[in-house]
C-alpha cells in the first residue's frame, strides 16, 4: 500500500510543480548534487564580469532558432545528432580547430598544431585564456581526457571511427605540458578533420565519472558547463534551450558574442514553425521544407539561406538478394529513375545529383560524374532483358524464367521526403517493368533491418551526413561486409584496393586520381542508386545580420550574428 | 458510497499495473531493436552493445520486466534515454504544461457548453436552437488538428498579414523565449497570450460535446413537474432555469466530467503537436516513436491513473450535486 | 367583484396535426372564500384549465385563444406577463400539484424550497423568513419542523411531501389556492388527512379554493360548488349537495356510479364505458355521445348548450328545488323544457 | 396520371403528391446517375472489360438506377391505392423509430449525405475524373507545372505535389476512410455486443473477467493506445482497422451489458425462462433484439468518431500505408502546403467534416427516434 501511495503522490506533486522549478524534487538525485553546485559556480564566475562587458553598438538582443526536434545535449553520445553536434562545436563547447569558409583548418581552442614528418604524431598547442564557464582554465588535461573518453565504446560516442588509426588507449595521447598535447597514430591521409568535430569536455567536472555512466550523467542534458561563446542557462525539455553570451570568451577569438541571448526552440510541426517565422516568433527556421522556402522568400523581412551540405541520399540495394545480385538489374534501377525530375519535384531543384558518396562540398567531388547515368528507360529495359527479366504474362511487370515477377520492396522510416521519392520512383520504375513497393517502417525496426546480420531487406532509403572526412571502408570494403554498415554487401577487390589506398595519401593532388577511379568503380558496380545531396535551407529574419551559413553548419557563424538596436525586441 | 469509490480506486492500481505490463510487453516485443534508434553511421558494434547495456536491453525480457516492476513499485520510473534525464524529471516538466492547457480548456468548455446547452434547451425548436445545434455538431465533428491548423491560419497569419490586426496570437509554445526577463505581470500576460489558440481549439471541440449533452439533459429537466412548481411559485424565469433547472440538469453532466477529466492529460495529444506545446501528449507521442520505454510506461500509468481519478471524482461530484445519492450511504 | 372570474376560456394544445381543443369555452365563477370543485376524467381538460389561470401552460404546447378571459379580482390574467404575473403566482394565487414527489425539486431541501417562496412574496428578512418557513411547516402538520426542514423530498413520505407542497403554497398567503389532484398519489387514509388540512387552512385563511379531481367523492368533501367537465366543456355545474343528490347529466351520473365511497356502499361499481376521445378529434354533436347510455339521434348531430337544469325529461324523477336552482346542465335530455331550440 | 409520371421520371409521383424530400432525392439521384452514365459512357462501357472495382461500380449504377425507378413507381402506385404513402410495415419498435426518424429533417439530410458518400465511393471509377495515381508530372515526359495546381475547370479541387487530382483522390480515398469507419465499428460492435451480452447475462466470474478487461482497455486514452499499436507495427490497413476496433469495443460492451442487465429483470424475459427456452436462445433471440436501438445509435456515432481518429493517426504519419489515399493522410500530406496550396489539405478536411457531421446527424436522429423517453419530449 505504501508503494502505491508513492505512485499516487506523483500526481499530487506534479500539480504543485507548476509553481517551483522542476528538478528540485527529491527525484532529481544526481542532477541535484551535481547541477546545483556546478551552475552556482558558473553564476559566480560570470558575475565577476558584470560591468566589464562590452555594450552598445552591435552588442545585445536575443535570437530564437526554431527546429523540429529537441537536441540531446552536450554529452559525447549526443554528438550523433546534428543539432547537438553543432552546439557542441559552435555554441556551448569548443573544438580544437575550426574550418574557415573554404574548409581549411583554422585555429580555435588550439593556437597551432604540428604534424610529424612520418605522419604519426600530431601536437596541439592550446590557447591559455580559455576558461570553462565555471572559471577553470581549459588545459591539455581536458583534451587528453576527452580523447580517452570518446575512444571508449562505453561513452557511446558515435564516431569512434575518427580515431581508429590512433594507438590504443593511453599510448595514443601524451600531455606534454598544461597547454600542449600530443597524439600518436598510424599514418592516415586525413589527420585534422577528426578534431574539427570533437568537442572538448571538462575534465575537472567529469574526470571522476565512470565512462559508462557518462551517457546518463546530468552534465549532458541537464546542466552542461562548456567553454564556448555561449553558456548554458536553462533547458525545458521538449521545449527550448536557453544560452547566454559568455563574457569570458577570448578576445582573440572575437570576444564576447554580440548576442546577449540565444534560444533554441522545438516546434515539431513544420507548418507551425513556418507560421512562427512569418509572424516573427522565431528568427531562424532550420532545415526548411522546399515549398516553405518558396513561401518565405515571398515574405518581406525574411531571407532564405540555402547552402550545400555534406549529406547524401541514396537507395541501398541489398545485393545478397538474388534479384539484386545482378549488377545489370541494379544499373537498370538507376537508369530507370528520373533523378533530375525527383530533384525538381521534391527539392524544388535545390539539390545536386550524385553518382557516388562524395558530396559536392568535398574537395574530391567530381561534378562531371553527375551526367554519367542519365535517365534512360530504354537502356534500362534492355539491361533487364539481358538479365533475363521479360514481361512474360503481359501484366506490365517483368518476370524471370521461373515466372517470378520483379518485385522489389523498398523500406524507409516515416519521413515526408522519403515517402515522396519512394512514390515517384514507383511510378517511374513501373515504366520499365519493375514493381517497387515502398514500405514505411518504424525507425527502430528500419534501422534493425538494415544493420542486423539478417539484412532482411531488398532496398532501403538511407541518408548519411558525412562530414568532410570520407572513409567508405565500412560501407564497401570486403573486410567490413559483415559490419553494421555494409548494406549492399558487395565484395570487390578493386574497390578494396582503392579504399585502402585512399586512407594513406595525404596529398590531395596525388589522391584525386584515386578518388576518380574509386568513384568510377562505384559507378560500374552500382551498389546504391545515389540520388542527391540536397541544399539545406534556413529561413532567417532579416533583422539578424551577418548570418552566414555554409557546409560547416547552421550555427557555424553564430559568434558574429548581431541585431541592430532598433530591431531588438524589448524583452 | 465513498467507501465504494475508494475501494474501486484501490482496485484500479493492480489494473493499472496490468495495463503498464501490457504496454511493456507490446513495446518490448515490437519488431526492431530500441537501441538501434541511436545507431549512427560509423558507429561500431561495441558502441551499440554499450548503448544496449545502458538502456538495460542486454538482459532477457523477463528479467527486464521484473527489474522494471520492482523499481516501478518503489516509485522509480526509470531513466529516459532520449532526454537523458530521469523519467520523473521529464514528466514533471511536461505535466504542468498539459494540466494548465487542458484545465483551462475544460473550464471554458464546460462553461460555454453549459451556457449554450441551457440556452438551446430553453429555446428548444427555435431558429437559435437549430443554429446552435448545427454549430456545436460542426465543431464536434471536426478533427482537432485540422481546427488547430485553421485557427493558426486565421488568428495568427491572416490576422497579421491580411487584416492588419494590432496583434496576433502566438502559434506555438507556452511562453515567448526570454519571457523570464520580463516583469511578473508581463510574464503572466505572455503566458495567457500563448494559451489563447490552443485553449480555443480544445474548448471549441469539447464545448460542442458538452453543449449537446447539457441540451439533452436540460430538455429532460425542463419538462419536469418541479420546474412547473418553481414557476407557480412566482420565481423569475432565469431563476427557474438557472437554479431549479440547471442544478438538476447538471447531475448527468457530472458523469461527462468524469469522462473528460482524463482528457487533462491525454486529450491534448494532437493539439500539443500542432502548437508545439511541450506537454504530456507530445512527450508520449515522441517517446512511443522513439521507443523510450520508461517514459511510455510511466505516462501510461499516469494516464490510466487519471481515468481512475476521473471516475472517483465523478462519483464524489455525483454525491455533491445529487442529495439522493449523498444520503444513501446513511 | 369576484375573486376569480373565467369567461369563455379556450385553451388549445398545438400538435403536429390539428390543434387539440382541450379547454373549449369554460365559464367559472369563484367568490372570495368559496371552494369550488372541478371534476372530470383525465383528458377532460381540468388540469389545463388550472394551468391556464397562472399562465403555466407548457412552452410552445398550449395557448389560450383570444376572446378568453380570466379575471382575478377584476384583473385580467390572460396575456399578462412579467413582474405582475410573478407577483400573483405563488403570492395571491398559489397552486399545488398532483405528484408531490416530482413536483418538489429533488436537489433542494424542502425547507429551502419553502423559504424561497417566503422570501419571494413576503417582506421579511432572512431570519424572519426562516421563522415563517418553520411556522408553515408546523401549520401543515409536519412534526419537528426544525429537523424536517433540512430533509430532501426523497426522504419524506408521500403525505409529508404533499404537506410540504401545501406549506410552500401557503408561503405567499394566497387568497386563491388551486389544488390539482392533490391526493391522487396518496393512499386513502393520507388522502383524508390532506383534505382535512386543506379545508382547515382554507377556512382559517379565508382563501378561495379550486380543487381539481377526477374523484367526485374527494371534491364533495371539501367544496361548496362543483363543476363537471367533459371534453373541455362544463357539462354540469351546481351546488355540491344538489349534484350529489340529483345528478342530471348522464356523465355526472356515470361519475357517481363509478365512484367508490364509504358512505354509499349499496351501490355497485359501474364504470363509464369507453375512453375520453383525443382532444384533436372530438365527435360531432355532443362530445359525450359515443359513451352515453342514453344517446339520442340529436346528440350525434347537434351540440347541446349549457342550460339551467331543473328537471329531467323521461322516466327519471325530477328532484331538487325550483327552476334555475343554481344548476346548469349541458344535455339534450333537458331540451324538452326549452322547446327544442 | 401519377402512375405514368412514375414511368417517366422516378420521384415525380412523390413530388406531385407533395413529398418533396423523398421525391426530390429520388429525382436528383436518378437524373444525376443518368447524366453520369451518359457523359461518361466510354468509361462505363470500358468497365465491362475492367476489374472488380469497375464491375462493382457497374452493378451499383444499374441497381441504383433500376431500384430508384422501381421504388418510385411502386410507391406511387401504392399511394394511389391507399391514398397515403405511409402505413407499410409492422409497427415494431424499429418501425416506430423509423417513423419518428423520418420526421427529423436534419437526420434525413445526414442520411442522404451518407448515402451519397457511399454511392460516390462505389461509383468512383465512373465519377473520378482521373486515375488515383495520376502522377502525370512524373511519367515519361511529364509536365511539372501541373504540380500543386490551383482549383480550375480541369482539376476542380486542384492538384497535389504529385500532380494528382485532389477530387479524384478524395473519391478514391473514401474507400479507405469510409470502409475503415464501417469495418472497425462493425468489428468492435460485434465483439462488444457479444462480450457485453455474455457478461451481462451470465454474470458472476465471466462478468468480472470481461469487465476487468473492459476497464483495462478503457483505462487507456484511446488515441495513445492507437499510437502504440500503429507506431510499432507495420501500418497496413488491416492493423489500423484492428487497432481501431480493439480500442472501441469496451464502450459497446459496457453499454450492452447495462442494457442486458436491465432487460433481464423485465417480464418477457421471465416469461421466456418460464417457457424453458435455453439461455442462448433467450439472450440472442429475446434480449439482444431489444438492445438493438441503442446499439445502432452507438454504432452510427462510432463511425464518425472512427473517421476522425483515423485522420488523427494519419496526421501523426501513422495511418494507412503511405501512397494509398485516405482523407486523413491527404490532410496530413497537405498540411505542409497549407500556406501556398491551401486546397491540398482543405478539401479532404471538408470531406472528413462532412462525413462525420452526416454520421453524427443520423446518430442523433436515431437516438431521438429510438429512445422513447426523449422522443416523447420531442413530440410534445
Amino acid at each position: 500500500m505504501r508503494r502505491s501511495l508513492s505512485l499516487l503522490s506523483l500526481v499530487a506533486l506534479s500539480i504543485t510543480a507548476c509553481v517551483g522549478e522542476s528538478g528540485d524534487g527529491p527525484g532529481a538525485g544526481l542532477g541535484d548534487t551535481f547541477c546545483g553546485p556546478a551552475l552556482a559556480r558558473v553564476d559566480s564566475f560570470m558575475a565577476t564580469f558584470a560591468g566589464e562587458e562590452p555594450t552598445g553598438g552591435r552588442y545585445g538582443g536575443m535570437v530564437v532558432v526554431g527546429t523540429v526536434a529537441d537536441m540531446h545535449g552536450m554529452s559525447p553520445r549526443a554528438a550523433g545528432d546534428v543539432g547537438s553536434a553543432q552546439h557542441q562545436q559552435f555554441v556551448n563547447l569548443m573544438t580544437l580547430i575550426e574550418a574557415d569558409e573554404s574548409f581549411d583548418p583554422m585555429p580555435y581552442l588550439a593556437t597551432s598544431w604540428e604534424v610529424s614528418e612520418d605522419r604519426t604524431e600530431l601536437t596541439f598547442r592550446l590557447r591559455e585564456d580559455v576558461y570553462w564557464h565555471d572559471g577553470e582554465l581549459t588545459t591539455a588535461q581536458d583534451v587528453a581526457f576527452t580523447y580517452l573518453t570518446v575512444i571508449n565504446p562505453a561513452s557511446e560516442y558515435p564516431n569512434p571511427g575518427f580515431f581508429q588509426h590512433y594507438l590504443p588507449g593511453e599510448e595514443g595521447v601524451e600531455v606534454v605540458d598544461s597547454f600542449t598535447v600530443k597524439f600518436h597514430f598510424q599514418p592516415h591521409a586525413d589527420i585534422l578533420e577528426s578534431w574539427r568535430g570533437l568537442a572538448i569536455l571538462p575534465h575537472h567536472l567529469l574526470g571522476d565519472v565512470p565512462t559508462e555512466e557518462l551517457s546518463t550523467h546530468p552534465y549532458g542534458a541537464v546542466c552542461p558547463v562548456g567553454n564556448g561563446p555561449f553558456r548554458f542557462v536553462s533547458r525545458a525539455p521538449g521545449e527550448s534551450w536557453t544560452f547566454q553570451a559568455n563574457p569570458a570568451f577570448p578576445e582573440a577569438l572575437g570576444g564576447r558574442p554580440y548576442l546577449d541571448r540565444y534560444v533554441y526552440r522545438v516546434i515539431p510541426t513544420q507548418t507551425t514553425l513556418l507560421a512562427e517565422l512569418i509572424t516573427k516568433g522565431v528568427d531562424v527556421y532550420v532545415q526548411m521544407l522546399p515549398n516553405h522556402a518558396a513561401t518565405a522568400r515571398e515574405e518581406t523581412g525574411l531571407t532564405v539561406l540555402s547552402f550545400p551540405y555534406p549529406a547524401i541520399f541514396f537507395v541501398a540495394w541489398n545485393s545478397r538478394v538474388p534479384e539484386l545480385s545482378d549488377v545489370r538489374v541494379r544499373r537498370a534501377l538507376t537508369l530507370g529513375t528520373n533523378r533530375r525530375q525527383i530533384i525538381e519535384g521534391v527539392q524544388g531543384g535545390e539539390a545536386v545529383l550524385l553518382n557516388s558518396g562524395v558530396p559536392p562540398v568535398h574537395w574530391a567531388f567530381d561534378p562531371s560524374l553527375g551526367d554519367s547515368l542519365p535517365y534512360d528507360p530504354e537502356q534500362a529495359r534492355s539491361l533487364l532483358i539481358a538479365a533475363g527479366w521479360v514481361d512474360r504474362d503481359e501484366d506490365g511487370i517483368r518476370e524471370n524464367l521461373d515466372g517470378e515477377p520483379l518485385v522489389i520492396e523498398l523500406i524507409y522510416n516515416q519521413n515526408r521526403e522519403r515517402q515522396q521519392v519512394g512514390e515517384i520512383m514507383r511510378v517511374q520504375l513501373r515504366d520499365i517493368g519493375v514493381e517497387l513497393r515502398p514500405r514505411v517502417m518504424e525507425f527502430g525496426a528500419y534501422m534493425s533491418q538494415i544493420t542486423s546480420e539478417e539484412r532482411d531487406f531488398e532496398g532501403a532509403f538511407v541518408t548519411f551526413e558525412t562530414g568532410f572526412r570520407l572513409d567508405d571502408r565500412d560501407l564497401f570494403h570486403s573486410d567490413a561486409v559483415d559490419g553494421l554498415w555494409a548494406f549492399a554487401g558487395i565484395m570487390d577487390p578493386e574497390l578494396d584496393r582503392y579504399l585502402d589506398t585512399l586512407q594513406l595519401i595525404p596529398d590531395r593532388v596525388e589522391a584525386l586520381p584515386v578518388w576518380r577511379a574509386y568513384q568510377n568503380r562505384l559507378l560500374q558496380l552500382q551498389p546504391y542508386t545515389f540520388l542527391y545531396s540536397a541544399l539545406r535551407r534556413d529561413g532567417v529574419n532579416e533583422r539578424l545580420q551577418d548570418v552566414v551559413m555554409d557546409p560547416r553548419g547552421d550555427w557555424a557563424t553564430i559568434r558574429q550574428w548581431w541585431i541592430a538596436p532598433q530591431d531588438r525586441k524589448t524583452p | 458510497m465513498l467507501s465504494f469509490s475508494l475501494r474501486r480506486t484501490l482496485l484500479a492500481i493492480p489494473l493499472l499495473l496490468g495495463v503498464a505490463t501490457l504496454v511493456f510487453f507490446v513495446l518490448s516485443l515490437a519488431p526492431g531493436d530500441a537501441a538501434s534508434i541511436y545507431l549512427r553511421p560509423g558507429m561500431t558494434p561495441e558502441t551499440l552493445e554499450h548503448i544496449r547495456r545502458s538502456m538495460g536491453l542486454d538482459d532477457p525480457l523477463l528479467i527486464r520486466y521484473g527489474r522494471w516492476l520492482l523499481a516501478f513499485l518503489q516509485g522509480d520510473f526509470g531513466y529516459s534515454h532520449f532526454y537523458q534525464m530521469p523519467v520523473r524529471d521529464r514528466i514533471l516538466a511536461a505535466l504542468p504544461n498539459t494540466l494548465i492547457l487542458a484545465s483551462g480548456a475544460l473550464f471554458f468548455a464546460f462553461l460555454i457548453g453549459i451556457l449554450v446547452g441551457v440556452l438551446q434547451a430553453v429555446k428548444e425548436g427555435s431558429f437559435l436552437d437549430s443554429v446552435l445545434s448545427g454549430v456545436t455538431l460542426f465543431f464536434y465533428s471536426m478533427p482537432s488538428f485540422w481546427l488547430a491548423l485553421m485557427l493558426i491560419l486565421f488568428f495568427s497569419l491572416s490576422a497579421m498579414k491580411l487584416w492588419n490586426w494590432p496583434f496576433s496570437f502566438p502559434v506555438s509554445g507556452i511562453q515567448s523565449p526570454g519571457a523570464d526577463l520580463l516583469a511578473p505581470w508581463d510574464q503572466f500576460r505572455d503566458r495567457i497570450h500563448h494559451l489563447v489558440l490552443p485553449t480555443l481549439t480544445l474548448t471549441l471541440i469539447l464545448a460542442g460535446g458538452v453543449a449537446r449533452y447539457v441540451r439533452t439533459s436540460m430538455l429532460d429537466v425542463i419538462r419536469q413537474d418541479y420546474i412547473r412548481t418553481a414557476r407557480a411559485k412566482g420565481l423569475p424565469e432565469t431563476r427557474v432555469i438557472m437554479k431549479h433547472g440547471l442544478r438538476n440538469g447538471l447531475i448527468p453532466v457530472v458523469t461527462l466530467f468524469g469522462v473528460y477529466f482524463p482528457f487533462l492529460l491525454s486529450g491534448t495529444v494532437l493539439i500539443e503537436y500542432v502548437f508545439a506545446w511541450p506537454g504530456m501528449g507530445q512527450l508520449m507521442v515522441e517517446s512511443i516513436l522513439r521507443k523510450d520505454l520508461p517514459v511510455v510506461l510511466a505516462g501510461t500509468f499516469l494516464f490510466g491513473g487519471m481515468v481512475v481519478l476521473g471516475n472517483l471524482l465523478a462519483d464524489l461530484l455525483y454525491g455533491v450535486v445529487d442529495p439522493r445519492i449523498r444520503q444513501s450511504d446513511g | 367583484m369576484s375573486l376569480l372570474e373565467i369567461q369563455k376560456l379556450r385553451t388549445h394544445i398545438r400538435t403536429a396535426g390539428d390543434d387539440a381543443r382541450a379547454v373549449d369555452g369554460v365559464d367559472l365563477l369563484l367568490e372570495e372564500g368559496e371552494s369550488v370543485g372541478l371534476v372530470g376524467e383525465s383528458g377532460s381538460g381540468k388540469t389545463l384549465l388550472a394551468l391556464s389561470i397562472l399562465g403555466l401552460l407548457p412552452e410552445g404546447g398550449g395557448a389560450i385563444l383570444p376572446g378568453s378571459s380570466i379575471r382575478f379580482r377584476g384583473e385580467e390574467l390572460v396575456g399578462m406577463g412579467g413582474k405582475r404575473l410573478r407577483e400573483i403566482r405563488g403570492g395571491e394565487v398559489a397552486m399545488i400539484f398532483q405528484e408531490p414527489m416530482t413536483s418538489l425539486n429533488p436537489v433542494f431541501s424542502v425547507g429551502n424550497q419553502i423559504l424561497e417562496a417566503v422570501e419571494l412574496h413576503r417582506p421579511l428578512n432572512r431570519d424572519a423568513a426562516k421563522e415563517e418557513m418553520l411556522r408553515l411547516l408546523g401549520e401543515v402538520g409536519i412534526p419537528d419542523p426544525e429537523a424536517r426542514a433540512g430533509d430532501y423530498p426523497h426522504q419524506l413520505s408521500g403525505g409529508m411531501r404533499q404537506r410540504a407542497m401545501i406549506a410552500m403554497a401557503l408561503a405567499g398567503e394566497p387568497s386563491l389556492l388551486l389544488a390539482d389532484e392533490p391526493t391522487t398519489a396518496l393512499d386513502v387514509t393520507v388522502e383524508a388527512q390532506i383534505l382535512q388540512l386543506l379545508k382547515r387552512v382554507q377556512a382559517r385563511m379565508g382563501m378561495g379554493l379550486l380543487l381539481i379531481s377526477h374523484d367526485l367523492n374527494v371534491v364533495s368533501r371539501v367544496c361548496d360548488r362543483i363543476l363537471i367537465l367533459y371534453g373541455g366543456k362544463v357539462v354540469e355545474a351546481g351546488p355540491t349537495q344538489k349534484i350529489l343528490d340529483a345528478p342530471i347529466h348522464p356523465y355526472t351520473r356515470g361519475l357517481m356510479g363509478s365512484r367508490l365511497s364509504f358512505d354509499d356502499r349499496r351501490r355497485t361499481l359501474r364504470p363509464i364505458p369507453g375512453e375520453v376521445p383525443e382532444a384533436t378529434d372530438w365527435p360531432r354533436g355532443c362530445r359525450f355521445h359515443p359513451r352515453c347510455p342514453e344517446v339520442m339521434d340529436r346528440c350525434r348531430r347537434e351540440e347541446p348548450r349549457l342550460l339551467p337544469g331543473t328537471e329531467r325529461k323521461g322516466a327519471v324523477e325530477v328532484q331538487g328545488g325550483a327552476p334555475g336552482g343554481g344548476r346548469d346542465v349541458r344535455c339534450w335530455l333537458l331540451a324538452g323544457e326549452e322547446g327544442g331550440a | 396520371m401519377g402512375r405514368r409520371a412514375g414511368f417517366l421520371l422516378p420521384g415525380l409521383p412523390q413530388l406531385l403528391r407533395g413529398r418533396v424530400l423523398g421525391g426530390g432525392f429520388a429525382l436528383f439521384l436518378w437524373l444525376g446517375l443518368l447524366t453520369l452514365a451518359v457523359t461518361r459512357f466510354d468509361r462505363v462501357r470500358g468497365a465491362l472489360l475492367g476489374d472488380l472495382d469497375d464491375w462493382i461500380a457497374l452493378l451499383t449504377l444499374a441497381m441504383v438506377l433500376g431500384g430508384v425507378w422501381l421504388w418510385s413507381f411502386r410507391a406511387g402506385r401504392r399511394s394511389m391505392v391507399t391514398g397515403r404513402g405511409s402505413g407499410e410495415g409492422s409497427p415494431g419498435a424499429l418501425g416506430q423509430g423509423w417513423r419518428a426518424f423520418r420526421r427529423n429533417r436534419m437526420a434525413l439530410l445526414g442520411l442522404g449525405t451518407i448515402c451519397l458518400f457511399y454511392l460516390a465511393m462505389l461509383l468512383t471509377p465512373f465519377l473520378a475524373p482521373f486515375e488515383p495515381e495520376f502522377r502525370e508530372a512524373y511519367e515519361v515526359g511529364g509536365d511539372m507545372t501541373r504540380r500543386l495546381a490551383a482549383p480550375s475547370s480541369v482539376h476542380l479541387m486542384g492538384t497535389d505535389e504529385f500532380s494528382q487530382d485532389i477530387l479524384s483522390r478524395i473519391l478514391y480515398g473514401s474507400r479507405i476512410s469510409l470502409t475503415i469507419g464501417l469495418l472497425a465499428v462493425g468489428i468492435s460492435v460485434t465483439l462488444g455486443t457479444f462480450l457485453g451480452a455474455i457478461a451481462g447475462y451470465w454474470g458472476g466470474l465471466v462478468d468480472t473477467a470481461i469487465m476487468r478487461l473492459v476497464d483495462m482497455v478503457m483505462a487507456f486514452p484511446r488515441l495513445v493506445l492507437l499510437i502504440v499499436i500503429v507506431a510499432l507495427f507495420p501500418t497496413t490497413i488491416f492493423i489500423v482497422i484492428v487497432a481501431l476496433a480493439f480500442t472501441q469495443w469496451p464502450s459497446t460492451a459496457r453499454m450492452v451489458r447495462g442494457e442486458i442487465l436491465a432487460l433481464k429483470e423485465r417480464e418477457f424475459c421471465e416469461a421466456a425462462r418460464a417457457l424453458g427456452f435455453s439461455r442462448g436462445r433467450i439472450l440472442f433471440r429475446h434480449l439482444l433484439p431489444n438492445a438493438l436501438g441503442p446499439l445502432i445509435v452507438v454504432a452510427t456515432l462510432g463511425i464518425g468518431n472512427t473517421i476522425v481518429l483515423e485522420a488523427g493517426l494519419s496526421f501523426l504519419g501513422l495511418g494507412v500505408q503511405a501512397g494509398t489515399p485516405s482523407w486523413g493522410s491527404m490532410v496530413s500530406d497537405g498540411r505542409d502546403y497549407l500556406m501556398d496550396a491551401w486546397w491540398v489539405a482543405t478539401f479532404p478536411g471538408f470531406a472528413i467534416v462532412l462525413a462525420v457531421l452526416a454520421f453524427n446527424l443520423v446518430g442523433d436522429g436515431l437516438r431521438d427516434a429510438l429512445d422513447p423517453r426523449q422522443s416523447e419530449g420531442a413530440r410534445r
